[in-house]
Parts: C-alpha cells; structure tokens; sequence
C-alpha cells in the first residue's frame, strides 16, 4: 500500500513538473519517499497489492468499467435535470427513500455514495454506519414501479464495486 | 416609511459598491496611462533585467526573495509574532461547539486526498521560481492538511499527528533559516540578504537547480507559513 | 473563444441572484459553489487563449480552496435564532 | 481536413458543455426548493465542466498539459459530490423539510 502511495505521488509530481530531467527524477523520489513514509496510513486503504499480477490487468479493467458508467451516468442524469430546468412550469415529485446496502468495506461505501450523488437523478443525503442505509432524495419518482428500476440500477453499481474492491 | 428606510439603506450600499468600483477604475486608468517616465523607472528596471540578474522566471518571486527579501523577513516575523501570542493567550479550556457533525463519506474522501494534496505543496515551494506559486501559497496548502485534520475528525487526532511542539520547532527553523541564507551574502562580501549581486551561480535560467539562494529561501518560508498557520488555526478552534 | 468566456461569465452573473436573494445559508453556500467551479473553467480557457501554459496551476489550486472552503463554511454555521429562516 | 475536424469536434464540445451551464443557472433560479436548487448544482455543472475540460482536452493535443488538465477533471470529480453531500447535511442540520413529499419510507 506504501508502494502504490509513492508511484501514484510521483505520477502526480511527474505531471506537476512538467519535464522529465534527472533532477527532477531524485528530488520527487526523495520527497515522494517521504511523504509516503509519513502519510500512508491516511492513504488509500481500498486498493491493496496483495494479489498476483493477473489480477491487478483484471482490475484496472474493471476500474475503467466504473469510470466508464459514472461519465455516463452523469450524462444521462444532467440531460434529465436540465429538461426540468427549461419547462414552462417545473414538474417533480421528489421523495425521500432509504436503501440498505450489503458492501463490507468502509472506502467502498464511500465510493458508492459518490455514485449515488452524482448520477440518477438522486442526491446522497445521510448514512447510518450501524445499519447501513442511505437516505436518498429522488427527484422524479411518479410510481413504485419506476423507484423499483432505479434500484435495480443502484443495485448494478454496486455489483461492479463490489467486484472490483472487496 | 421603515420599509422606504430599508429600500434607501440598501440602494446606499449598493451606490456605494458601484462608486468604488468607478473610483478605482479611472485611478487604474490614469497609471496605466501615466507618461512620465520618472515615476516608474523602478518597476521598468525589475522588468526588463529582473530576469537575467537573479535567474529568476517569475518576476514576483524575484522581487520578493531578491530585490526585496528584507521586506519579506518582516512579514515573516509578523506571522511569527502571532502565532506565539495567540497560543499563548487563548485559553486551554476547551468547549464544545454546535455545527455540522460530518458522516464517514466526508472523512474517507480526506484520506483519500492528503499525499497528493502534500504533494502540491511541495511542487508549489520548490517550483517557486519557475511557475506562479512561492513559499506563501505552497505553505498555505501545506497547511491545508491539519486543518482538514481538524475539521473531519476533532483537534485531538490533530494535534496527535502533528505534535504542536513539532509545528513550533519547524517555525522556528524555517525563521532562524532564513537569517542564515542572509548571513551568507554577508560572508560572501556583500550585502545582508544579497542574491543577484553576490553570484550565486545563477545557473541556466529555467532550469530546477538554478537562481541561486531563491529555492532555498522559498523552502524556509513556506516551511515557516504552513506550520504558523497551522498553529493559529488550532488554537482558536474551541471545540471539543 | 472569447464569446465562451464571456457567456461562461454572465451565466455566473446570473447564479449570483441566487446569492443576494437565497433565503437561506445552505442556497447561498451552493450557489457559491456553481460560481466558484464556473470561474474556474474560466481559468482554464484563459491560459490556453493568452497561451500561458503555466497558469493552469492556478486553476489547480483554486479547486482545492474551493473544496476546503465549502467544507468549513458548512461546518462552523449553526442553527440561526427562531424566525430567521425561511422557505 | 483533419484540422477541420478537430475544430468542429472543439465546438462541439463546448457548446454541450454552454448547455449545461446555462441548465445550472437556470435551474439555481427557477426551482422552488433547496435540494431541487442542488440537484442543478450538482449534476448539470458538473456534465458541464467535464465536456468543457473536454473540449480544452481536444483542442490542446497530446502533451503535459492535457495531462494536467486530466488531473483538474479528476479534482472536481472527487471533490464535487462531497461538497454537495455536506451542503444536504447542513441543511438537514437546519431542520429544512423539503416541499412536496409525497410518501417518506418507500422501503422498509
């Protein structure tokens, strides 16, 4: 987890830097180096080196997957709030609807509430940590049928992090 | 009439906004337009040579560090000032505050962020002479992260992770850094803080290891900044 | 390009009305937010029209004061007195 | 010829992401609630950045400086939904009741 906290760190200084030198290569070790000893138990805890090679080009490719969703999911959900914004009169019927949820890991339940705040047409408004639920404010749910879609498509999500983080 | 009386109170203000903003626009225009060389010899001298006298791409960061670098050492020592005054006088008892309790997406997503917010910070200082940044705003978002600190979880986490006797001691080495690096222009024969003048090995302009004392200087006062602010932002938090 | 950054700038004008009139403070804090995220793609087409390269790191930093800005403007404003809130 | 579809495909995106921008203002306007206000301003500015940084992605070519722009994209990506998560949260501090509720717990 040390490891992937300093490649990721120099990554990033090689992006700030702007040129690739060999003065630039010693100083962003030994401050990457540094700042890795330092800060890594602050660090990312959810992706961990402990599988084989293999695993980990599975991995990225299941993380690309997500990104891949949230883009578009972000998309579809903004087309849907900006019709509402250019109607001659402004029509919902927002509701607020708790949902239980069954990942095990902390980052990955903070990972899905990302989720669910951005795309959807929803907004992530609180967390019970004993039980597990959200509190969720929909904006356009008519009937239960369609509250029943959304959550199987909440359900899908959490399928794809589920596979890629515990 | 109280309704006129609070019409009129708020037309006056906004009156009054847009009346500064016409004042300062004529007085930007009348220096911009200003013809008499004499008055601005100074600022063209920085402009036009600033660069190959102290080595220096930002020309701010040259006037600071260089041609201006006494002025600095005061602003340094104003913050200084402050932060020992104020852990000195705002009282230990602490009591707790009403707000916003935060959930667990708030702090996960904190330490997800810190090394790489670390690492802006140090990109900041130490890239001070090449790109917009400097000691000031790279000390400010070093000291971002115990506030972050601070506010997602409570002052005890804080100041577990940084001890409050280390902050002291990285203030105090970045002040007394800062007279040493002037010291050696003394020792080198020239004046008290002296960059451009004493020869450094300004070094191929644009390059990291270059402009002579300037990186080192910008290190000190970010180092001094970040940990002064820090310090201040800790202790005026009364919450338990 | 220049008409972009000028509408992007009059659309931020227009969230201001959110701001002055925002019946409370959570509105004021969101509208803040659209306005500070819009000025920052502001930021962002003017170093790549002037063709300062290096002005992208102000961009940078400000998305990270915006962050932190929000979070403790959210944090340390408590329950206003009876009254004082409407909607 | 590919000049001039590199130009359209620039257009393109930043007149999507225009869309966008003018949908967030107008909705922080017109809606009659807080959350509704925050729905606009969480996801039509956020469509709205991404396919303006797009856009700044295509017109500027391979180099550091898309990268850079890559890891702006990356910022307000973690950093927006967390700041409007904590905005709900002060409200709910608040006590605001949302306007129209039609039924509260769909889901037992």
């Amino acid at each position: 987890m040390k490891l992937l906290t300093f490649i990721l760190t120099l990554a990033l200084w090689f992006v700030f830097a702007g040129r690739v030198n060999i003065e630039v290569f010693l100083l962003g070790t030994i401050i990457c180096s540094i700042i890795s000893l330092m800060l890594a138990d602050n660090g990312p805890k959810s992706v961990q080196m402990r599988s084989a090679t293999k695993d980990f080009l599975l991995k990225t490719y299941y993380l690309f997957l997500v990104t891949s969703a949230f883009i578009n999911d972000v998309f579809l959900s903004a087309v849907r709030v900006s019709r509402h914004a250019f109607e001659m009169k402004p029509s919902f019927s927002p509701q607020i609807v708790k949902l239980k949820t069954s990942l095990e890991r902390k980052s990955s339940t903070e990972i899905l509430a990302n989720f669910i705040t951005l795309p959807q047409g929803t907004l992530g408004m609180d967390i019970d940590i004993s039980n597990k639920k959200y509190h969720i404010h929909w904006l356009d749910v008519y009937s239960e049928d369609q509250a029943e879609v959304k959550k199987a498509q909440i359900r899908k999500h959490e399928k794809l992090i589920a596979k890629l983080f515990d | 009439m109280s309704r006129m009386n609070a019409m009129f109170k708020k037309l006056y203000k906004l009156v009054l906004v847009v009346s500064l903003a016409i004042f300062l626009f004529i007085v930007f225009d009348e220096i911009h337009n200003l013809d008499n060389n004499s008055k601005r010899y100074l600022s063209e001298h920085y402009i036009s040579e600033g660069v190959q006298e102290t080595g220096a791409i930002n020309i701010v960061t040259s006037v600071l560090y260089d041609y201006r670098a006494f002025d600095t050492l005061g602003e340094a020592t104003v913050l200084l000032t402050a932060a020992a005054i104020l852990s000195f006088l705002v009282p230990l008892g602490k009591d707790k505050m009403l707000g916003t309790t935060f959930t667990m997406i708030v702090s996960q997503t904190t330490k997800f962020f810190i090394p790489f917010l670390a690492v802006l910070g140090a990109y900041l200082i130490l890239f001070g002479h090449l790109a917009p940044g400097g000691g000031f705003v790279g000390g400010v978002v070093m000291a971002v992260i115990p506030i972050l600190l601070t506010i997602t979880y409570r002052v005890e986490f804080s100041e577990y992770k940084f001890k409050p006797a280390k902050k002291k001691l990285a203030e105090d080495i970045g002040a007394i850094g800062f007279i040493l690096l002037g010291l050696v222009g003394v020792v080198t024969g020239s004046n008290f803080l002296a960059n451009g003048q004493a020869n450094f090995g300004p070094g191929n302009t644009g390059e990291l290891i270059s402009a002579g004392l300037i990186p080192f200087l910008n290190l000190m006062i970010g180092i001094k900044v970040g940990a002064g602010l820090a310090i201040i932002f800790n202790s005026l938090i009364k919450e338990k | 390009m220049v008409y972009f950054i000028l509408a992007i700038v009059l659309f931020a004008i227009l969230t201001f009305y959110r701001v002055m009139k925002g019946p409370s403070v959570p509105d004021r804090v969101a509208a803040m937010n659209a306005i500070g995220v819009m000025f920052l793609l502001v930021l962002v087409l003017l170093s790549l029209y002037f063709d300062r390269k290096v002005f992208l790191d102000v961009a940078l930093v400000y998305g990270v004061f915006l962050f932190v800005n929000v979070l403790i403007m959210a944090k340390y404003f408590t329950k206003p007195e009876k009254g004082e809130v409407g909607d | 010829m590919i000049n001039i579809l590199v130009q359209l495909f620039v257009y393109v995106f930043l007149l999507t992401g225009l869309y966008f921008l003018l949908s967030t203002a107008v909705g922080m306007i017109r809606f009659p609630d807080l959350y509704t206000r925050l729905h606009a301003g969480s996801k039509c500015l956020m469509a709205g950045g991404i396919s303006v940084l797009m856009g700044c992605i295509v017109m500027e070519g391979i180099g550091f400086v898309s990268l850079k722009i890559i890891v702006i994209i990356i910022l307000l990506l973690i950093t927006n939904p967390v700041a409007i998560h904590v905005i709900a949260r002060l409200a709910e501090n608040y006590h605001f009741v949302p306007k129209k509720i039609a039924k509260n717990e769909l889901d037992k």
